[in-house]
């Protein structure tokens, strides 16, 4: 365990550390920000100014240093745009993002679960074949446009949810259930393939031969067994649950980090640049080592292998 | 009343609009405390018909025809369109009648504890009785099939159970509610020959206590003779003789059951030795020593712990012991698969390194090898001509009419060559393993088990083609087998190992006659013969 | 995931017979492929001519514009037809790439192990926690955003799904007596990796990419939205899905029509992906008793 | 269009989201509706969008156009800019300037505190203004270029040194706003922008950065109290979501894109305000690189493009053709500036006149960000460019890409910009476009210098001769292509009753609800 945990620390080091590089060169390869941040009169003297005074006229390898530094200290230093620290304005969207993030992985988890269940119990072709259908009637709607139609529906034509904002569990729904729908189908597919592959599992054989009911195996043996892989699944997915935000979030103008962030990018705000991805990949380490552990407890011959 | 169960002319067919017939007008009884053996090489429909007795066909197969009765409740009857009800095959399964599957492993849910799953059994059918109770209970039933410490072993899982362990709780739950009949399909297939001949002792035993009628399911003629009362015999998805068990071995009255009899090996050594001389020497490993490292332990696990091995050309070795003894490890160490950490290997007079990487190409096909199990050895995409052309091919000594000789050698013609291995049974499989194995001219075979995922039938043929082709190219064998049956009627001489050790070596007919170590009596005592000693479990009551 | 289990659902051994949902999606793909290939050869195709005068042309109002115009007057179907070409050639690059740098990524993982295989996971790791909106914004704003840039930056960082399912099977695959045998004969890594282990391997690659392209489909026309992806005027469904919902109230069609194309190419690939996985078997949980 | 249509189409919309997805029915119940105070009587809240994330609260840091909106109401400024691009007393109630135009006396209005109590002097004015010119990488530092000194005459004027003369320097103090010196020296500036205190109509009630800022009105302001009481402004930045927020009643007002204003039209629950902007949208020409050094080509491009089709076709009439790089809203625009108009024909002889043949013309565009339908419009100049024998290469970016790459002067052929003074006055654009440190400016033309220097001297219709001297000089050697002027077109609430003003800001002191 002792190994494992020193395994996974070095694996969460070198990640930050990879992902925080990889910033770095994009960002200085991006161009300097001051001529982004002055007014349209501004002369180049001005910007030359705003960007020494930034400190990008200093070596590569210094500003690269400072980086580090800023990692190490968790001082990314203040937005260039907003003048205030980076890491504040982070943690400020980081709850809506999470928010956003949590409610659409556990509501698609949850469907996907009851959906899944519903179709081994039931066994009904039919259903499976709806919920086949309208997964990829899903899938084949763009999420901007997805939220667009239920904006259309649920805001505009009805006035049931609001369209916009983040003022109340109600503007909660419309992002939450463009998000949800996507995970759902995507969890609905690994959860119903791992479940079939547990039918047909010796152990259940064994349980239906003692005379258990069916849903005892199903719940309390296969469904064990096929969440396995699909937490696994749902770890890995994280990162892209957390990018894949940043449309809702601008059609929801929802104060997300996603957005900040794509912000941050085309406006060479390195310093949010910086503070937002070390966050986004620790958050990513910390929930797959989770996962981890997680799953080495329920299924301990992964600890042994 | 005494019959647990009958089944009449029960016929199974698979779904679909051209429905195949699987099982046909199968009828046999089980009666109250006594031991039914129902034996049959694969695919002749004797797990498919006890099976159905519990509703337990797997999906794709369904009963069209005839009747089963358990305990005087009618589950099928096709004419009358009588179908038993999910719940009432509920109630039935594990109390009336309760099963033992061939694979402890894959038959226990890897995720939970046993004792958990052991209490779980219990409660199924004593709802009333509280978690603490079950688990009680549960660690008295592991306690009763032999389970030593069933206390503290009970919490841990599956995968931390020897195989003959987690078969004892396999038999556990099975008798968690001391059923009117026992259902065991395979049960010792996947176990070493002692530990079969434990739990075979066991099932006895435990039907001693509670009564229980058997039905045992097995391919092995000797586990039936040893085991069960009365037999019957299944072929084709028909029933080919059934009778009281002595009776049919001693004067079986029908020519499959003979056939089945004949295919056993025979209890006697082979009469004229292959072995040449003035030859290299197709083996000589000194002092082997293989470890493995495994993730977690500092110090390695050693394996095989200096074992020396010599083979004359034209002479078979076999190496026999438990799974685990380090006879595979032994095996791959001579081919170089897991190189041996110490001591060394000649094959067929040049020396050679320990690791397969360190060996030229002609040095590595001095030493070919043979695999057990017949689906992984061949790659399922290519035809047979391919897979046996393969070797000719790495040595660029492709030609189409080699191929076609050394499929002739193992017996295969023309026809088989554009075949894909799944086209192919077990035995024809192990043909082009043989083929593909000789196809390089080696001077030592390793055989890691050649036979025993064949039928008996099967196996013997097998057996009888290794014999012709040492015969005809001197080669040298280094068979590998838990099965002494088998070895006694192939080995020149038996290698007996245990714990990475070599306990004896002596020539075959020594061995048998006069084993000296007590491993080798323990394992020679344990194998099953048609006139071994019966276990019987007649209840008082019968 | 042990030996047995792989290769008993290995897909190519099983006897081809095309299942309902497959038939429809082969059709459902059918219909936007054949558009696409069949429009181009029409008279009046021309995907970038504009005319404001007739800008926003409902449908079947105008011979010479069948499906209207957009609003710059260019003909929609001929649009529909290049957008099509475009997004599924981008698709399908972005889903090769992927799967052969995965499964190679994967297989060597795989076939060789340690150390080779914690560097692997290092990378797909950084890949995994770097959003790729976030990488590619960067990128654009160096390079200009361009078709190309999507496909090179999608292409190289899609990969993992490929890389942990090959990896896995070639581990499996490693160990396998067939794999093995080959190389007690005299043969190489190279021999076994191209004989026996890329071989067994692709079909699965297959079976992920067929979803997969849903996924890319969807990412891509996402990206559009962020101006990131095919650069006008040539058009992709997502740009087209993107500029016609700012006319969704008046003109709908201008929307609907490429998400249509969108949804019958996505549906078909995902329907007739069924083909290839395992059909679900139920086991012992199906629903009765005896019958 | 008629609603009944719309209707129905947003019904057969709704039924393909409904059996296209699976909605999670049920979610639809139970909110609470505190988000907007829309019941009742009259409203007195107004939620507006904006459409990008202001930047810092503190005025003395903070020059972003966009931040405006807010400082308008919740400072004042020396002058104030009207609806209808007047200029008008605010904080100053007069100005006079010494005869050479480089010195500026401003008056103050009497009795003026900020929200916390404290007297806005003379004194609070020279401080803002001091320490903006301090910090020259500060974002207003650019507004006061021209100034050498601020000081404090008396409690009540306040006096200005210029470097040169400048005829329109009180338009530039309208986007300077004054902040209590006392209290900001106090906090200090990062603590100020957390909790801005200043002397408008409106105090900062909270700011959510990125999500809302709340004004409450100040009922201790000095003027004229504003009707509407509250005012929340909140960033979206997707255009269809602001029209949606508006048709749904999550807005009171929002700005939004051409396309979008039919359809708002129709609707019964919104109206839309569209006004013309103060500013141009025009094709800045590299004039010193590859073949757009031959003023024939350059006039080819302007004969080219038939402006009026952009405006009434693709920009639905929300538009006018420009003729210059002024908009008719901005002080210096003059009717007698012409461009050569559209001739095709003309233009194609020019092409053959300057024997291009057919090298390749960089465009440049930004793909989202400033010019709306910017994408649209680009693709429609491309293809007029090509019609009379052009090679263009279409080049899209982000706007900021776009923006450095016009800073940078890295333009290697036309370019698609526009300018939109905030000043309202011409004098802004001049140092951008002709003046030597100009961004836009790749001539470098001396002649183009002289005159954006010289308007600064004088006053009124001579000053005007100068602008329409230089802006038709611009036109006849083709340095920019004045393509047209954009309207800002708004979606608001039917009940509202506001004027927008020209430079797209928000300005609600004014405003209030039918």
């Amino acid at each position: 365990m002792l190994l494992f945990i020193a395994r996974r620390l070095a694996l969460a080091v070198t990640t930050v550390l990879a992902v925080v590089t990889i910033a770095f060169v994009l960002g200085r390869a991006t161009g300097e920000p001051g001529a982004l941040l002055l007014p349209d009169n501004a002369t180049q003297a001005d910007i030359q100014a705003l960007n020494s005074s930034l400190g990008f006229d200093r070596p590569l390898l210094v500003q690269y240093l400072d980086t580090l530094v800023g990692l190490v200290t968790g001082d990314f230093g203040d937005s260039y745009r907003l003048r205030e620290s980076a890491l504040g304005l982070v943690l400020e969207r980081v709850p809506a993002t999470i928010e956003l993030a949590f409610w659409a992985f556990v509501i698609g988890l949850a469907l996907a679960v009851v959906a899944a269940l519903t179709i081994q119990l039931t066994g009904s072709r039919v259903l499976r074949a709806i919920v086949g259908w309208a997964g990829a009637l899903r899938q084949s709607v763009p999420d901007f446009f997805f939220a667009l139609l239920l904006v259309l529906v649920f805001s505009v034509l009805l006035g049931a949810l609001p369209s916009l904002g983040r003022t109340s569990y109600a503007s909660l729904v419309l992002p939450v259930a463009t998000l949800a729908t996507g995970q759902f189908v995507m969890y609905l597919r690994l959860l119903d393939a791992a479940l079939s592959e547990q039918a047909g599992q010796d152990y259940v054989r064994t349980a239906i031969a003692q005379g258990q009911r069916r849903s005892t195996v199903l719940f309390t043996r296969m469904l064990p067994n096929a969440i396995v892989p699909v937490l696994g699944m749902a770890g890995l997915n994280l990162g892209g649950l957390l990018g894949g935000t940043v449309v809702v979030e601008v059609v929801f103008a929802w104060p997300g980090l996603g957005k900040l962030l794509t912000d941050a990018v085309s406006q060479r705000d390195f310093p949010i640049v910086q503070a937002g991805l070390v966050f986004v990949a620790l958050a990513f380490v910390i929930v797959n080592t989770a996962v981890d552990v997680l799953v080495r407890r329920i299924d301990t011959r992964t600890a042994a292998a | 009343m005494s019959t647990v169960l009958r089944i009449e002319n029960l016929r199974i067919e698979t779904d679909g609009d051209t429905p195949r017939t699987l099982v046909d007008g199968v009828s046999l009884r089980v009666d109250r405390g006594e031991s039914l053996g129902v034996v049959g090489e694969s695919g002749s429909g004797k797990s498919l018909t006890v099976l159905a007795a519990l509703g337990l066909l797997p999906v794709g197969t369904r009963v069209t025809g005839g009747r089963i009765v358990l305990d005087d409740r009618v589950l099928v009857d096709v004419e009358a369109d009588v179908w038993a009800g999910e719940r009432e095959l509920r109630a039935l399964r594990g109390r009336t009648a309760a099963m033992v599957f061939q694979d402890p492993m894959s038959s226990l849910d890897p995720l939970r504890a046993v004792g958990a799953q052991v209490a779980s059994a219990v409660r199924v059918h004593a709802p009333r009785l509280g978690r603490r109770a079950a688990r009680e209970r549960a660690i008295e039933l592991l306690t009763s099939v032999g389970v030593r410490d069933a206390a503290d072993r009970a919490a841990t899982r599956p995968h931390q159970w020897s195989g003959g362990m987690r078969q004892r709780a396999m038999i556990a739950m099975a008798i968690a509610h001391d059923p009117l009949l026992l259902i065991a399909d395979e049960p010792t297939t996947a176990l070493d020959v002692t530990v079969q001949a434990q739990v075979m002792d066991l099932l006895a035993e435990v039907r001693e206590r509670t009564g229980s009628a058997l039905v045992l399911i097995t391919h092995d003629l000797g586990l039936v003779a040893e085991n069960s009362d009365r037999l019957t015999v299944m072929h084709h998805g028909r029933v080919v003789e059934t009778g009281a068990t002595r009776a049919v071995l001693a004067a079986p009255a029908e020519d499959y059951t003979r056939r089945l009899m004949a295919a056993m090996p025979a209890e006697q050594e082979r009469a004229t030795p292959a072995v040449r001389t003035g030859e290299a020497d197709a083996l000589v490993a000194d002092n082997i020593v293989v470890d493995y490292r495994v993730s977690g332990r500092k110090t390695p696990v050693r394996a095989v712990d200096g074992v020396s091995v010599r083979i004359m050309a034209g002479e078979t070795v076999a190496v026999v012991g438990e799974s685990g003894c380090g006879k595979s490890s032994l095996a791959k160490a001579v081919l170089g698969i897991q190189p041996a950490s110490a001591g060394t290997v000649v094959v067929g007079g040049v020396p050679v390194r320990a690791e397969l990487t360190g060996r030229s190409a002609a040095q590595r096909e001095l030493a070919q090898i043979v695999f057990q199990d017949p689906y992984s050895a061949l790659d399922p995409r290519l035809t047979v001509h391919e897979l046996v052309a393969e070797p000719l091919r790495i040595r660029r000594a492709y030609n189409s009419a080699a191929v076609a000789t050394l499929l002739a050698d193992v017996g295969l013609d023309e026809s088989y060559a554009k075949r894909l291995p799944g086209q192919l049974s077990g035995g024809q499989r192990q043909r082009v393993g043989i083929a593909r194995a000789l196809a390089l001219r080696p001077k030592l075979l390793v055989l890691d088990e050649p036979v025993s995922a064949l039928d008996v039938s099967i196996q013997a043929q097998v057996l009888t083609l290794l014999d012709t082709l040492q015969r005809e190219h001197g080669l040298g064998y280094l068979f590998i087998s838990h099965d002494l049956g088998v070895v006694r009627s192939i080995a020149d001489r038996v290698i007996v190992m245990q714990h990475g050790r070599v306990v004896e070596e002596a020539p075959t007919a020594q061995i048998f006659s006069d084993p000296q170590h007590p491993f080798t009596r323990q394992l020679l005592a344990a194998v099953p013969r048609l006139d071994g000693p019966r276990r019987t479990a007649r209840p008082a009551a019968a | 995931m042990t030996t047995s289990l792989t290769l008993a659902t290995a897909p190519v051994v099983r006897r081809w017979r095309p299942r309902p949902g497959a038939i429809v999606g082969a059709l459902m793909l059918g219909a936007v492929l054949l558009l696409t290939a069949i429009v181009p050869l029409l008279p009046g195709f021309d995907p970038m001519g504009q005319d404001l005068r007739a800008a926003l042309l409902p449908p079947f109002a105008d011979p010479a514009h069948p499906l209207g115009t957009d609003a710059l007057g260019r003909d929609l179907l001929s649009r529909l037809a290049l957008a099509s070409a475009v997004t599924l050639g981008m698709t399908v690059l972005i889903v090769i790439m992927n799967a052969v740098l995965g499964s190679l990524i994967g297989i060597l993982a795989g076939y060789y192990g340690g150390r080779l295989e914690a560097l692997i996971t290092l990378v797909s790791n950084v890949t995994l926690a770097m959003p790729v909106v976030l990488l590619l914004i960067a990128i654009c704003a160096v390079l200009r955003p361009s078709a190309g840039l999507t496909i090179l930056v999608l292409g190289c960082t899609w990969w993992v799904g490929y890389a942990r399912v090959t990896r896995n099977i070639a581990a499996a695959l490693r160990r396998q007596d067939f794999v093995v045998s080959p190389l007690t004969q005299g043969a190489d890594s190279v021999w076994v990796l191209t004989r026996h282990i890329v071989p067994n391997v692709w079909p699965h690659t297959l079976i992920i990419a067929a979803t997969d392209v849903a996924t890319i489909v969807l990412i891509t026309s996402s990206l559009e939205y962020l101006g990131l992806g095919v650069q006008p005027p040539v058009p992709s469904w997502g740009s087209m899905i993107f500029d016609g919902q700012r006319h969704l109230a008046g003109d709908p069609w201008l929307a609907l029509l490429p998400g249509l194309m969108m949804l019958l190419a996505v549906g078909g690939v995902q329907f007739l992906s069924q083909q290839f996985t395992a059909e679900t078997r139920g086991g012992l949980l199906r629903k009765g008793g005896m019958r | 269009m008629p609603t009944s249509t719309f209707r129905r189409r947003m019904l057969s919309i709704g039924a393909l989201a409904a059996t296209g997805t699976l909605m999670l029915s049920g979610c639809a119940g139970g909110f609470d509706d505190s988000g907007d105070a829309g019941s009742g009587d009259t409203p007195t809240r107004i939620v507006a969008a904006i459409p990008t994330d202001p930047t810092s609260m503190d005025p003395i840091k903070s020059g972003a156009l966009v931040v405006l909106s807010v400082f308008f109401h919740t400072f004042d400024q020396l002058v104030t800019i009207t609806a209808d691009g007047e200029l008008a007393p605010k904080l100053a109630t007069e100005w006079t300037a010494n005869d050479d135009l480089t010195q500026w006396d401003f008056t103050l209005q009497e009795g003026v505190t900020a929200s916390n109590g404290e007297a806005i002097t003379a004194e609070d004015v020279a401080f803002s203004y001091q320490t903006i010119l301090a910090d020259p990488t500060g974002e207003n530092f650019a507004y006061l270029s021209s100034v050498a000194s601020v000081e404090a005459i008396d409690d009540l004027t306040v006096r200005f040194t210029l470097k040169s003369p400048f005829s329109a320097f009180p338009r530039n103090t309208s986007l300077i706003s004054i902040v209590p010196a006392d209290t900001y020296q106090e906090m200090g500036a990062d603590a100020f922008a957390q909790a801005p205190i200043g002397s408008g109509p409106y105090v900062f009630d909270k700011i959510q950065t990125g999500v809302s800022y709340d004004l409450v009105r100040n009922d201790d302001y000095w003027g004229t109290a504003p009707a509407i009481e509250s005012i929340s402004l909140q960033p979206v930045s997707s255009d269809e979501s602001r029209v949606n927020g508006v048709l749904s009643g999550s807005l009171d007002v929002a700005p939004i894109g051409p396309t979008q204003v039919e359809s708002v039209e129709s609707q019964d629950s919104a109206q839309v305000f569209s006004a013309l902007s103060n500013g141009v949208v025009f094709l800045g020409v590299n004039s010193t690189s590859g073949v757009l050094t031959d003023a024939r080509i350059r006039e080819a491009i302007g004969l080219a493009i038939d402006k009026e089709a952009i405006t009434d076709g693709l920009l639905s009439g929300l538009a006018e053709p420009a003729s210059t790089t002024l908009a008719p809203a901005v002080e210096g625009y003059s009717d007698d500036v012409k461009d050569p108009g559209y001739d095709p024909d003309r233009a194609r002889e020019l092409l053959a006149e300057a024997g291009y043949a057919g090298e390749p013309i960089p465009f440049d565009y930004a793909t989202d960000g400033r010019i709306p339908l910017s994408a649209d419009v680009a693709q429609t100049i491309q293809a007029s460019l090509e019609d009379v024998g052009f090679t263009i290469d279409l080049r899209g970016a982000d706007q900021q890409a776009h923006t450095l790459k016009v800073r940078g002067r890295e333009m290697q052929g036309i370019y698609l910009n526009t300018w939109a003074p905030s000043t309202v006055d011409g004098d802004l654009p001049l140092t951008d476009l002709y003046e030597p440190a100009g961004n836009n400016n790749y001539a470098q033309d001396p002649r183009t210098t002289e005159l954006a220097a010289e308007q600064r001297g004088v006053e009124g219709d001579s000053r005007l001769d100068v602008f329409t001297d230089l802006l038709s000089y611009s036109n006849e050697q083709g340095y920019y292509v004045p393509l047209y002027v954009p309207m800002n077109n708004y979606a608001a609430d039917p009940d509202l009753d506001w004027t927008p003003r020209a430079d797209g800001l928000f300005d609600f002191t004014q405003t209030s609800f039918k």
